[in-house]
């Protein structure tokens, strides 16, 4: 049965595919940066949904909350490598 | 680091293990106390003592009114992207401030970020640098009623 | 309905695994990568597994994350294009019988829950029956890679030995004089 | 059968997409950014507190509003990062043209 939440999912998945193609167009790093930071916004929120959509909300709500924390570690971290590095633009 | 600090830390860790465990038995209860005590004890970074503890009461205050604010520029940016024309005229902003303390200069860069239409790009203690959408949001960025707001949360001499 | 949601995920893993092969700038590679192994994840959570997408959300998608970027900060972060058609062809031709190996050999494979199948009439019942009171674990798969694999092979153990004493290395407190 | 917690997460689909065609329009980074703002606040906040009232009150809502609490607190931080590098690395941001 087909229910508002596969609605919801296939949404967050087009979506997804939308940043998908600021990904791989550019035109610079940063670009490409901002549409992955996107994405990772995105699969949280997917995460929940889901979650919802299998009822097990709180076991997907575990691993949502853990790569929330490291996405964010490693936001940061690509934040401090951009900076160290003087990037060409591609 | 004093003990008093050790045992705040290690409650409020505490705390936090109960409400991401939920499970109330003492096997799993010890686990997370000696995680906790482990974890704080770890973590003796010293304290940044010239900054003045969070006024958390106003900080309280403060949120549902960050929050409105999101929804209104929210609101105004979505007018924006979904116009045809794409009515939008960005440029930098230089913005000097003299909040004083580094954590009311955090909150402020945060909350300028948070504002869809605003983002902070360059921090110091006394300038900040953003780069704002459209019109509506850099005005809003020169009336400075941010800015007000957090001097009021946090005392200090900011002057605007 | 979950085999909606099973095409989706996939079609996303595989978007990101070629956007991970075809960017050109190593970075984008890298945090594409990212984004693939944490489709990978839901994959697994779809599945009912649940700490080994866990684990692939956090080692997978996080950790390992890290790990290149700091091995990026010791290179230049420019692919170069190789451009000699002789390798190229090689590489591709390798790559197509691979493929179509892996695809070969998954016409045989069960259909994921049949009971019929050889695989669940082996000592699957058996765990799914007793892992429970066995184990005490709510989750099957957990029960399997923790307990019983646990020590049937020793690697599980010493794998996870050696991380601890690693664990205590990096994070045992030093003195203050000393740093 | 609109309930609380669809209703909400399509107030949340609606920003998100928004942001979505904003992060495809807009010409450079950081207005690219700005839009990108407004999943990260109003998009998030909506659906996951809709995915909070599917199941009425238990402790994933609470671990639902951690995650929130994380997302509101550091994609900022983030975005920022990006930004600062981009600006330092010598990517200037775009301006209208005077007629």
């Amino acid at each position: 049965m087909i229910t508002l939440y596969h609605f919801f999912f296939l949404t967050i998945t087009i979506l997804i595919l939308v940043y998908m193609y600021r990904v791989f167009r550019g035109p610079t790093v940063y670009d490409r940066i901002l549409g992955l930071n996107g994405i990772s916004t995105k699969a949280i929120i997917m995460l929940t949904i889901l979650g919802s959509l299998y009822e097990r909300l709180e076991m997907f709500v575990d691993i949502a909350l853990g790569y929330a924390v490291l996405n964010i570690i490693g936001g940061l971290a690509v934040g401090k490598y951009l900076e160290q590095k003087r990037t060409r633009e591609c | 680091m004093s003990p008093r600090t050790l045992i705040l830390k290690t409650i409020g860790l505490f705390g936090l293990w109960i409400l991401l465990s939920g499970k109330l038995d003492a096997f799993h209860l010890s686990i997370g106390f000696f995680g906790a005590a482990l974890i704080a004890w770890i973590n003796t970074e010293p304290q940044h003592l010239d900054e003045p503890p969070l006024p958390l009461a106003r900080l309280v205050l403060y949120l549902p009114w960050l929050f409105w604010e999101v929804v209104k520029s929210s609101l105004n940016i979505t007018k924006i992207i979904l116009d045809p024309k794409l009515p939008i005229n960005p440029r930098l902003v230089q913005y000097p401030t003299n909040l004083g303390s580094n954590t009311a200069v955090v909150l402020l860069g945060n909350s300028i970020t948070l504002t869809p239409g605003t983002v902070t790009i360059e921090v110091s203690s006394s300038k900040l640098v953003i780069h704002a959408l459209d019109d509506e949001s850099s005005n809003e960025l020169e009336s400075r009623s941010m800015e007000q707001k957090i001097a009021e949360v946090f005392h200090s001499r900011g002057q605007t | 309905m979950t085999l909606f949601d099973d095409y989706l995920l996939l079609l996303l893993s595989v978007v990101t695994a070629l956007g991970a092969v075809f960017v050109r700038d190593l970075l984008s590679g890298v945090l594409t990568l990212a984004a693939y192994s944490f489709f990978l994840a839901l994959l697994w959570a779809g599945l009912g597994a649940v700490d080994v997408a866990f684990t692939e959300a956090v080692v997978g998608a996080g950790l390992s994350t890290l790990f290149f970027l700091v091995a990026l900060f010791l290179t230049s972060h420019q692919e170069e294009v190789h451009k000699r058609l002789q390798v190229r062809m090689v590489t591709l031709g390798s790559l197509g019988v691979l493929g179509f190996l892996l695809l070969f050999g998954s016409v045989d494979l069960p259909v994921v829950g049949d009971p019929e199948s050889l695989p669940s009439k082996h000592v699957s019942s058996h765990y799914l029956r007793k892992s429970l009171e066995e184990t005490d674990t709510p989750n099957v798969v957990t029960a399997v890679l923790a307990d019983y694999r646990g020590f049937d092979t020793l690697g599980e153990t010493t794998v996870i030995f050696t991380a601890g004493i690693g664990c205590w290395m990096l994070l045992r407190r030093r003195d203050d004089s000393a740093t | 059968m609109l309930t609380v917690d669809t209703l909400l997460i399509f107030i949340g689909l609606f920003f998100l997409t928004v942001a979505a065609i904003g992060v495809i329009r807009l010409p450079d980074v950081f207005s690219r950014s700005h839009a990108l703002g407004i999943t990260d606040t109003l998009g998030n906040f909506f659906v996951l507190t809709g995915v909070a009232f599917y199941q009425g009150l238990t402790l994933a809502d609470v671990k639902i509003f951690l995650i929130l609490l994380a997302l509101w607190h550091l994609n900022p931080v983030i975005s920022h990062a990006t930004l600062r590098a981009a600006l330092r690395n010598g990517v200037r941001p775009w301006i209208k043209e005077k007629k």
